[in-house]
C-alpha cells in the first residue's frame, strides 16, 4: 500500500460518487439556444465582438479578452446572435451575455491544429491557450494564459495536475481522466512546457482507482509522477494540494507560483491539449448531472452556454419536487433559483437535491467544540471570526485571518450546532474588502 | 526561597483582589478589555513597588524614630498620591510613548485601595525592605493576573445573551465570585 | 428646602453608592461577613463622609485648585485616623474585625467623590444633607448585604441566632466568593426592582397624559 | 506636647516638600492640551474611581472631548456633571445641527413584492445579498432580513408584519448605523421635518419593476411634472426628491399611480422655503 | 501672593493642623487603647495558664532560634536582636504557674496567632488560646471553641501532637485545625528549652 | 414544477450528521458505565443523588428559561449532562437537599446567568460542586465504604493503604462516580471513539500529574488512580464549552490543570484540588485561546 498524501484539516462528507461514477461521458446535443455570458472567468469581462443579428460559427470569438487577467469567449454553436444583453448568471447577478440561436449546422470556423503539439514552443502554447479562452475548469475559472505566465522572479519547479475532484457527487474529472487519459497527459506536458516546470505530478484521490490506474499506466512512460491523495475534502483545494503533495505552503495572500508550483485542473489540461492539437477553443466541457432530485444522473459533454433546464431535461428531468438546484458540488456550489442560467466554463456539475436533503438547519448556540478549528484546512478559527462578524467587528475578524478563508465550507459542514459559520465569514470578507477599498481610494 | 514563597503567596494564595478584596473598583471598572487591563496591571505593579519602597522609608526613617505612628495613614496616602502625580507628569512630558501605554492609568491608581492597603499591610507585618518590595511586586502581579483573567472572560461575555438585569456589574461580580472560588483552592497553601 | 430633601434622598436610591454607582466596593465586599460588621463599617464611613464634606465645603474658598486633591486627602485622612483610634479605644472587637479596611476609608471613592463633586462646589448645609444621604444609603446597603450573608451563612443576625435547629449554614456566603456572588445577585434584584418602578411610573405618566 | 510639636513640624515639612514638588513638577512638565479636556476634567469629580470604564477622569475627559464617550459618561457625577460637560462641549462645537432621522425607501414588503426563491440561511440582509443577490424578485428593494433593526443601538426600528423595517422617529438619533448596514442602500438620513418620501430605490425599467413589485417606481414622471418646486427628478428610471427644495406640499403624493410616494402625518408644509 | 506660593502655604498649613489634631487624638485615646490591649493579652495569658493571676514578661533567646518556618513567610525571631517573649504566669503567692508563648500558623484565611500555655512543673500544655484569626466563620472559626482547644491540654513534648490521633479534626475545617495543631507542635520544645534557660540564668 | 420556488441558500449545502444533542447524549452514554459502577458499589444512594441532580438541573434550566421567556431548550441535553456529572461527583452519604441546592446553583449561577448553553466561562457542574464544598465542607468530604454505610472521613488520597486493584475497580471510599477507574476509562474510550473527546486535555492532564509525581518521588499509579483525578480529567476538564478551542491551547489547558492539581495535592492544604485546578484553568481559557492562535496557512512563509 503506497502511502497516500495527506494534509491537516478537512472533512469526510458522504461522497455519493457511485451515482454517476460508472456512467460514461455522453455527448449532449447542442441546444436550440445558448446563452454565453461574457464574464465567465475571474478578472475583467470580455468585450463583445458581435451584435444582435450577426451570424456566428462554432468556435468563433465573440468576446475579446479585456486585459491581462481576462479571457476570450467563443461561440459554442453556429447560428444567429439574437441578443447581446444582461442575462441571469449562476452567481445570481445579471451579466452581459451573447444569446445565439442554434441553426443546427454546427459549422465551424477553420481551426489550425498541430499534428504533434509537443513540438510547439512554450510561447506558441501560451498563445494558443490565450486564443482558446481557456480558464481553470476546477471552479475558480482563473484565466490559464495568465496563470502559466508566472510573475517575475518566480521559477516554476512543479506542475501539479489536480485530479482530486474532492467535491462530493461530482465525477466529471474522474470520467475525463478515465476516458481521455491520453489528452489529459498531453495537456499536462504542454502546460509544463508553457510555464517551464521541471516536473509534472498528477494527484488523484485514492477513491478513483480506475483513474489512478489509467493515469499511472500512461504516465510512467512520460516521466510523470502520479500520486494518490487522501480521500478528504478539500483535497483538491489548490493550497491543500500543494501542502499534501509537496509539503510546501503558498505564502499568505500570495500565489502558488511564489512557492514554485503551478496547479491546473485535469479539465484544463484536457482543454489545453485540444486547443493545441485541434486548435479548438474552450466551447464545451464535461459536467456531472446528479443528486437525488434527478431522474437519470449522468456525465455529459455539454456546450458552454447550454441552459440548466435543457441539461436537466436531458437527464430525465426532476425526480419529485426539487429542493435545491446547485451549480457545482454540494460544498462550494451555488444554489440557483432560475433554471434558465447557462453552463459556464467553471461549472463542473449540476446537483439537484430534493427537499428532504435540504432540510432547514436551525442554528443552536455554539458549544465551542472546536471542530471547525480542527477541520479548517487553512488553520483559521472560524468560530471566532463568526463571532466577530456577527458583531460587526471587522478589524478583529481581519486580524483573525478572515481574508485567508478559502470558503471551502468545512467549518459549516462539521458544526454540530449547525451554525452558518461560512456565511458570516464570507460577510466579513466582503466588508473587509469594502473597507480596504475605501481606505486605498 | 523565602522571597519566592512570599511572592507566590501574594500572587495566588492571598491574591489582593480575589481573596483580600483590595482594589475592587478598578478591578471591576478596567477589566473590560484585555489590552487595557494589561496596561493597567503593569502601571499598578510599578506604583505598588514604588509605594512599598516609599512607605518603608517613611515608616522606618520618620514615623518610628519620631514616634509618629498615628500619622501613618495620612503620610502614606499623601506620599502615594504625590508620587503618582509626579510620575504621571514626568511620563507625560518626557516619555509620551510610555505615558500613552501606561501613564493614563496612573491617576486611577491613587485611589486604588490596593496600593494603600499594601503599604499598611507591609508595615503591619513588619516586613523588611526586601520583603516589602517583593510583597509590593507580588501584589501588583496578583492584581494584574486577576485583572487579565477577568478581562478575558468579560470579553467573551460581551457576545453572550446575558439576562438583562444581570448585564454589566452584576454579571461581572458573579464572574469575579467564581474566579475567587477557583482561587480558593490555594487557600492555606503557604 | 426641597433641594435638600432631594439631595438627601438621592443617595438612598437613585444614586445609591453600592447598588447604582458601584463605588466603595472594597469594604462593601470585605467586611460584610456579618450585619454588625457591615453596619459598623458604614457608620464609620458615614462619619468621615459627613465631617469631611462639611469641612471641605467650608474650606472650598481657601484651597487653591492645584492642590485641592492633596488637601482633601489630608482632611479625609485626618478624620479617618481619628475614627480609627476612637474605634480602637472604644470598640476594639469591631476594630479588629474591620482591620485594615478602616484606614482604607481614606481611599473610598464615595468620600473623595462627594468631596470633589459636591462639597467643593455647594454650600455647607447642602453638602451635609448630601453626605448624610450618601452615608445612610451606604449604611443600609452594607447592613443589608451583611444581614443576608450572616443570616444564610451563619444562621444568625446581628449575632442573635435566629435559625431553627438543624439549620446547616450556607457557609460559602461568608467567604470571599460568596461576597461577590451575593452582591451580584442583589444587584440583579435591584435592577429588576428599579425596572419595575420605572415601568410603573411610565405607565402612570401615560395614564395621566391620556 | 513635645510629640505634638514634632507632628506639627513633620507634617508641615511633608506639606511643604510635597506642594513645592507638585508646583515645580506642574511647571516643569507642563504639556499643552486641548482646553476643553482641562475644563471637562475640572467638571468631572476627579475621583479616578474607574466606574466609567476609562482609566481615570482624565481619560474620560479626553474621550468626551474627542467624541468617543457621551457627555454623561461619568456615572458618579450624575446629571449635574453631565449638563456641565454638555455645556463645555456645546460651546465648542457650535449650534446643534438639524435633527435627522432614518427613512426606509422601500415599500415592497411580502404583500407587494415577489420572491424569486425560498431563502434558507442566516437571517441577515448582508449575507442574503451575497448569496446570489437574495431571494427577492426586486434586486434593489428591501431584503427583509432585519439587519437594520438588529444594528440599531437605540431600538428605534422594528420589522412590521409585512416584512419591512419601520423607523420609530422619536427614538431615532440619526446615528446612521442602519444606513451603513443596509446592503441595498435603501435607508437614508433626512431632516426630520420632511414628510414626503419616494419609497423606492429601483433603477430597473418600469416594465421590470412592475413584474416584481406592485408599489415600485415605474418612472412615469408624473410627480416630476407635478412638483411646483422642481424638487423631483427622474434619472435612471427612478424618481428622487431633492430635499433641499422640497416644501412638503404633498402635490406629488396624489398623482403617483403606484403609490410609491408616501406622506407622513404631523409634518406640515414648510412655508418659509416657499417664500424664498 | 502668587498662585504657587498660595498652594504651598495652604497645603502646608492644612497638613500642620492635621498633624496637630491627630497628635491630640492619639494622646487622648492612647491610654485606653493600651489598656484594652493589655487586658486582652492578660486575658489570653491567664486563659492559657489556669491558676495564674498575674504574669511577667521574660525575654528569652532560644539557642539556634526557632525552627525556620516557611508558613509564616518571614524569618522567625532567633537572631540576637529579636528576643522571644515568654510570659511567666504567677499565682496569688507570686510563684510561677507556667509560661505562655505566642506561635503562628497559616490557616484557610491567613495567619492564626495562638497563645500556648505550658505548666511549670509538668511541662505539659496547660491551655491554648486563639489570639487572632481570619478563618471562615462557622467552619474555620470553630478553632476558637473550647472543645477544640481543650484537646491540647496535657499534651507535651514527649509525644508529638498529631492531628487525627491526639487532636480531633474539626469536620470541614481540616486546614484550620491542622494549622493550629502544627503551630503548637512546632515551637513547643524550643520554647520550653528557652524558658528553662531563661529561668536558670536569672 | 414551474410554480415551486427553488431553495436559495449559502454553501455548503450538506451538513455532518452530528448534532449538539447527539454529542450531549454521547457523553450521557459514556457516563452510564460510571453510574452503573456507582450503583453497584453504593446502591440506592447513587440512584438517589444522580437522579435528583438530573431532575433539578433540567428543571431549573426550564424554569429559568421560562422566566426569561426564552424557548425552553432542555432537550439539547446539556442540563442532563451537567446534572449527571454533578450527581456523580457527590459523596454517597450527602443529604438530598444539598444535591438539589448544588444542582440548582450549577445550572443557575454556573450557566444560565451567563446566557445559557455555550456562554458559561466555568464548568457548571464544577461550580455546583465547588460551592457545595465551600458551604458544606464536612458533608462533602465524608465518604462511605462501598457496599456498606460505614462512614470514613477521608479520601483514599489522604489515608492511603489500598491496593492498585482496589483503586482500579473502585472498591474504595470516594464520591459516587470517581472510584472506579475501570468504568471511567470505558466511558473515556467510548467518547474518544465517537470523536467527542479531545485526547490532548486528558493526556496532558494525566501526563503532567504522572511526570510530576515521579519527579517528586510519589507513587505515580497511586496518584493517577486515586481521588477524582481520572473522572475529572476525562469528563470535567474536557467540557467543550469551557476548554480552549485551539489545539495548542488544549495541551496548555491539560498541562495547566495537571500543574495546579499537583500544586494543591502536594503543597496545598486541601485534600483534593481537582475542582479548583479545572475551574482555574477555565478562567484562563479565553486568554489561552487568544494567545495560541494557530498559524494560518501560508503565514510566515517566505516568498520564493
Amino acid at each position: 500500500m503506497v502511502k497516500v498524501k495527506n494534509f491537516r484539516g478537512g472533512v469526510h462528507p458522504e461522497y455519493n460518487k457511485h451515482i454517476t461514477g460508472d456512467k460514461p461521458i455522453k455527448v449532449l446535443p447542442a441546444p436550440n439556444e445558448v446563452v454565453i455570458p461574457l464574464a465567465q472567468h475571474a478578472g475583467a469581462p470580455a468585450e463583445p465582438l458581435v451584435t444582435k443579428g450577426d451570424s456566428v460559427l462554432v468556435g468563433q470569438e465573440i468576446g475579446r479578452s479585456a486585459g491581462t487577467i481576462s479571457a476570450a469567449v467563443h461561440a459554442s454553436v453556429s447560428g444567429t446572435v439574437v441578443a447581446v444583453e444582461p442575462r441571469q448568471s449562476i452567481n445570481g447577478r445579471e451579466v452581459l451575455s451573447v444569446v445565439i440561436e442554434n441553426d443546427g449546422q454546427d459549422a465551424k470556423v477553420p481551426m489550425a491544429g498541430h499534428p504533434d503539439p509537443i513540438q510547439l514552443s512554450s510561447g506558441e502554447i501560451r498563445q494558443r491557450i490565450e486564443a482558446a479562452g481557456i480558464v481553470g475548469l476546477g471552479g475558480a475559472a482563473f484565466p490559464t494564459a495568465a496563470k502559466v505566465n508566472p510573475p517575475q522572479g518566480c521559477k516554476i519547479e512543479y506542475l501539479l495536475i489536480n485530479g482530486s475532484e474532492c467535491e462530493p457527487y461530482l465525477t466529471a474529472d474522474q470520467k475525463l481522466m478515465e476516458e481521455y487519459t491520453e489528452d489529459v497527459i498531453l495537456g499536462a506536458k504542454l502546460l509544463a512546457k508553457a510555464c517551464g516546470a521541471e516536473k509534472i505530478i498528477i494527484a488523484v484521490e485514492a477513491n478513483k482507482p480506475e483513474a489512478l490506474r489509467k493515469m499511472r499506466a500512461l504516465a510512467g512512460s512520460n516521466a510523470i509522477e502520479v500520486v494518490a491523495l487522501v480521500v478528504k475534502y478539500p483535497a483538491g483545494g489548490e493550497k491543500q494540494l500543494i501542502k499534501a503533495v509537496l509539503n510546501r505552503e503558498v505564502p499568505e495572500h500570495g500565489l502558488p507560483a511564489q512557492c514554485g508550483v503551478l496547479v491546473n485542473n485535469v479539465g484544463t489540461a484536457w482543454a489545453v491539449a485540444k486547443a493545441c492539437k485541434h486548435g479548438q477553443p474552450l466551447i464545451e466541457r464535461v459536467i456531472t448531472v446528479t443528486g437525488d432530485g434527478i431522474k437519470e444522473p449522468a456525465n455529459y459533454l455539454v456546450r458552454i452556454g447550454t441552459p440548466f433546464r435543457d441539461i436537466i431535461d436531458a437527464a430525465g428531468g426532476f425526480a419529485g419536487e426539487p429542493g435545491k438546484v446547485i451549480a457545482g458540488g454540494p460544498m462550494m456550489g451555488l444554489a440557483q433559483f432560475d433554471l434558465n442560467v447557462p453552463i459556464v466554463k467553471g461549472v463542473a456539475g449540476i446537483l439537484v437535491l430534493s427537499n428532504k436533503v435540504t432540510k432547514e438547519f436551525d442554528p443552536m448556540p455554539c458549544i465551542k467544540c472546536a471542530r471547525c478549528v480542527d477541520v479548517c484546512p487553512v488553520y483559521l478559527m472560524p468560530v471566532t471570526i463568526e463571532k466577530f462578524a456577527m458583531n460587526a467587528m471587522w478589524d478583529e475578524a481581519e486580524d483573525y485571518g478572515a481574508m485567508d478563508c478559502i470558503e471551502c465550507g468545512c467549518c459549516t459542514y462539521i458544526c454540530p450546532s449547525k451554525r452558518a459559520l461560512l456565511s458570516w465569514i464570507r460577510l466579513a470578507k466582503t466588508e473587509i474588502a469594502e473597507l480596504q477599498r475605501r481606505q486605498t481610494s | 526561597m523565602e522571597y519566592l514563597l512570599l511572592f507566590i503567596g501574594t500572587v495566588i494564595v492571598n491574591n489582593f483582589v480575589l481573596v483580600q478584596f483590595l482594589g475592587i473598583c478598578p478591578f471591576l471598572g478596567v477589566s473590560k478589555q484585555v489590552s487595557t487591563s494589561v496596561g493597567m496591571g503593569i502601571a499598578t505593579t510599578f506604583v505598588m513597588v514604588m509605594a512599598a519602597l516609599a512607605s518603608w522609608l517613611i515608616e522606618h526613617f520618620i514615623l518610628v524614630p519620631l514616634d509618629l505612628v498615628y500619622l501613618r495613614t495620612l503620610s502614606f496616602i499623601l506620599v502615594i498620591a504625590a508620587l503618582v502625580q509626579l510620575v504621571e507628569m514626568f511620563l507625560h512630558k518626557s516619555i509620551p510613548g510610555l505615558y500613552r501605554a501606561m501613564g493614563i492609568f496612573l491617576p486611577l491608581i491613587t485611589t486604588n485601595c490596593a496600593v494603600l492597603g499594601l503599604s499598611l499591610n507591609a508595615v503591619l507585618r513588619s516586613y523588611n525592605l526586601g520583603e516589602s518590595l517583593v510583597y509590593g511586586f507580588g501584589a501588583g502581579v496578583g492584581f494584574t493576573l486577576a485583572l487579565i483573567l477577568m478581562a478575558g472572560i468579560r470579553e467573551e461575555l460581551e457576545f453572550a445573551d446575558i439576562p438583562k438585569p444581570l448585564k454589566g456589574a452584576a454579571i461581572a461580580l458573579i464572574t469575579a465570585g467564581l474566579l475567587s472560588l477557583a482561587f480558593s483552592g490555594f487557600a492555606g497553601m503557604i | 428646602m426641597n433641594k435638600m430633601i432631594k439631595d438627601f434622598l438621592r443617595g438612598l436610591w437613585d444614586e445609591h453608592p453600592t447598588f447604582r454607582i458601584m463605588i466603595g466596593m472594597c469594604p462593601t465586599l470585605a467586611v460584610t461577613t456579618s450585619a454588625i460588621n457591615g453596619m459598623g463599617m458604614a457608620i464609620a464611613t458615614t462619619f468621615v463622609l459627613i465631617c469631611s464634606s462639611l469641612l471641605i465645603s467650608m474650606l472650598k474658598k481657601v484651597i487653591p485648585g492645584g492642590v485641592r486633591i492633596p488637601a482633601y486627602i489630608i482632611v479625609i485622612a485626618t478624620f479617618v485616623t481619628t475614627v480609627d483610634y476612637l474605634m480602637q479605644a472604644y470598640t476594639p472587637d469591631l476594630h479588629e474585625a474591620l482591620g485594615v479596611f478602616i484606614p482604607l476609608i481614606v481611599v473610598n471613592c464615595i468620600i473623595l467623590g462627594r468631596a470633589e463633586a459636591y462639597a467643593s462646589k455647594m454650600p455647607v448645609i447642602w453638602s451635609a444633607f448630601d453626605a448624610l444621604g450618601m452615608g445612610l444609603g451606604f449604611t443600609w446597603g452594607l447592613t443589608l448585604i451583611g444581614s443576608i450573608r450572616e443570616l444564610l451563612g451563619s444562621g444568625t443576625i446581628f449575632g442573635f441566632s435566629v435559625a431553627p435547629d438543624g439549620f446547616t449554614p450556607f457557609a460559602i456566603l461568608t467567604s470571599p466568593p460568596g461576597a461577590f456572588i451575593t452582591l451580584g445577585v442583589l444587584l440583579a434584584l435591584m435592577n429588576i426592582i428599579s425596572d419595575k418602578i420605572a415601568q410603573r411610573t411610565r405607565a402612570n405618566q401615560q395614564k395621566t397624559a391620556s | 506636647m513635645y510629640n505634638s510639636l514634632v507632628a506639627l513640624a513633620s507634617m508641615g515639612g511633608l506639606g511643604i516638600v510635597l506642594s513645592v514638588g507638585l508646583v515645580i513638577a506642574a511647571k516643569k512638565f507642563a504639556v499643552q492640551v486641548d482646553e476643553r479636556i482641562e475644563e471637562i476634567e475640572i467638571a468631572l469629580p476627579g475621583v479616578n474611581c474607574g466606574a466609567c470604564g476609562f482609566a481615570g477622569c482624565r481619560s474620560l475627559a479626553e474621550a468626551i472631548a474627542e467624541g468617543k464617550a457621551p457627555v454623561n459618561g461619568c456615572p458618579v457625577g450624575g446629571i449635574d456633571v453631565a449638563s456641565k460637560i454638555a455645556e463645555i462641549m456645546g460651546t465648542a462645537s457650535g449650534n446643534a445641527p438639524e435633527r435627522k432621522v432614518a427613512q426606509v425607501l422601500c415599500k415592497g414588503g411580502c404583500a407587494e413584492a415577489t420572491q424569486r426563491a425560498e431563502y434558507d440561511g442566516p437571517n441577515d440582509c448582508r449575507i442574503m445579498n451575497i448569496i446570489q443577490g437574495g431571494d427577492k424578485g426586486c434586486t434593489y428593494g428591501c431584503l427583509g432580513g432585519g439587519t437594520c433593526v438588529e444594528v440599531c443601538p437605540f431600538n428605534a426600528m422594528y420589522m412590521n408584519e409585512n416584512g419591512l423595517p419601520v423607523v420609530i422617529e422619536e427614538k431615532c438619533t440619526g446615528c446612521g448605523k442602519c444606513v451603513e448596514a443596509c446592503p441595498r442602500d435603501i435607508i437614508i438620513l433626512v431632516g426630520e421635518e420632511y414628510g414626503v418620501h419616494i419609497r423606492c430605490r429601483s433603477f430597473a425599467p418600469g416594465k421590470e419593476v412592475r413584474q416584481v413589485c406592485k408599489v415600485g417606481c415605474i418612472a412615469c414622471r408624473r410627480c416630476e411634472k407635478e412638483c411646483p418646486y422642481d424638487a423631483i427628478t427622474v434619472t435612471n428610471n427612478l424618481a428622487q426628491i431633492d430635499y433641499d427644495k422640497c416644501t412638503v406640499c404633498r402635490k406629488c403624493v396624489a398623482v403617483c399611480p403606484v403609490h410609491t410616494i408616501e406622506e407622513q402625518e404631523g409634518k406640515p408644509e414648510i412655508k418659509a422655503k416657499k417664500a424664498g | 501672593m502668587n498662585e504657587s506660593a498660595k498652594m504651598i502655604v495652604v497645603l502646608t498649613i492644612i497638613a500642620m493642623i492635621s498633624g496637630l489634631l491627630l497628635a491630640q487624638v492619639y494622646h487622648l485615646t492612647y491610654d485606653r487603647i493600651q489598656l484594652g490591649k493589655a487586658q486582652a493579652l492578660r486575658g489570653s495569658i491567664l486563659a492559657a495558664l489556669p491558676g495564674a493571676v498575674d504574669f511577667r514578661v521574660i525575654e528569652a533567646h532560644p539557642v539556634g532560634g526557632l525552627e525556620d518556618d516557611r508558613s509564616t513567610l518571614r524569618s522567625k525571631p532567633g537572631s540576637d536582636s529579636d528576643p522571644l517573649l515568654l510570659f511567666q504566669g504567677l499565682d496569688e503567692n507570686g510563684d510561677p504557674v507556667g509560661f505562655a508563648y505566642v506561635c503562628e500558623g497559616v490557616g484557610y484565611g491567613g495567619i492564626i496567632k495562638i497563645m500556648v500555655g505550658v505548666n511549670h512543673t509538668s511541662e505539659l500544655i496547660s491551655g491554648v488560646a486563639i489570639l487572632e484569626h481570619v478563618e471562615t466563620p462557622n467552619i474555620g472559626s470553630l478553632i476558637e471553641n473550647e472543645s477544640f482547644r481543650n484537646q491540647f491540654v496535657g499534651k507535651g513534648t514527649a509525644d508529638p501532637i498529631a492531628l487525627g490521633q491526639d487532636i480531633d479534626r474539626i469536620t470541614g475545617a481540616t486546614v484550620s485545625s491542622r494549622a493550629v495543631t502544627e503551630a503548637v507542635n512546632r515551637d513547643l520544645s524550643n520554647a520550653l528549652q528557652a524558658y528553662k534557660e531563661a529561668i536558670t540564668n536569672e | 414544477m414551474e410554480d415551486s420556488r427553488l431553495v436559495l441558500s449559502p454553501s455548503p449545502h450538506i451538513r455532518d450528521e452530528d448534532t449538539t444533542e447527539k454529542i450531549m447524549l454521547t457523553v450521557v452514554a459514556a457516563l452510564v458505565p460510571v453510574w452503573a459502577a456507582a450503583t453497584y458499589f453504593f446502591g440506592f444512594n447513587s440512584v438517589r443523588l444522580v437522579l435528583v441532580s438530573i431532575l433539578v438541573a433540567v428543571g431549573s434550566e426550564a424554569l429559568f428559561l421560562a422566566i426569561r421567556r426564552k424557548p425552553i431548550t432542555i432537550w439539547d441535553g446539556s442540563a442532563l449532562v451537567t446534572g449527571m456529572l454533578l450527581g456523580l461527583s457527590l459523596p454517597p452519604s450527602l443529604p438530598t437537599w444539598m444535591a438539589i441546592l448544588g444542582s440548582f446553583i450549577a445550572i443557575v449561577i454556573g450557566k444560565q446567568v451567563f446566557g445559557g448553553l455555550g456562554a458559561n466561562p466555568f464548568n457548571p457542574a464544577l461550580v455546583g460542586r465547588a460551592v457545595l464544598v465551600a458551604s458544606f465542607t464536612s458533608q462533602m468530604t465524608t465518604w462511605t465504604m462501598p457496599f456498606t454505610d460505614a462512614v470514613t472521613s477521608a479520601t483514599p488520597l489522604v489515608s492511603g493503604q489500598v491496593s492498585y486493584a482496589e483503586l482500579f475497580f473502585g472498591t474504595v471510599p470516594g464520591s459516587l462516580g470517581e472510584t472506579s477507574a475501570l468504568a471511567i476509562l470505558l466511558g473515556g474510550v467510548f467518547l474518544f471513539y465517537r470523536g467527542v473527546l479531545d485526547y490532548r486535555i486528558p493526556v496532558g492532564f494525566l501526563g503532567t500529574v504522572a511526570v510530576l509525581s515521579f519527579v517528586f518521588g510519589q507513587d505515580v499509579a497511586y496518584q493517577l488512580l486515586s481521588g477524582s483525578l481520572l473522572f475529572g480529567a476525562v469528563f470535567m476538564a474536557t467540557d467543550m464549552v469551557t476548554s480552549p478551542i485551539t489545539p495548542v491551547g488544549r495541551w496548555i489547558f491539560g498541562i495547566g490543570c495537571g500543574l495546579v492539581l499537583v500544586l494543591i495535592r502536594f503543597w496545598g492544604s486541601l485534600p483534593e484540588g481537582l475542582t479548583y485546578s479545572i475551574l482555574l484553568m477555565n478562567a484562563f481559557t479565553p486568554l489561552i485561546n487568544r494567545w495560541t492562535r494557530p498559524r494560518i496557512y501560508g503565514q510566515g512563509v517566505k516568498q520564493a
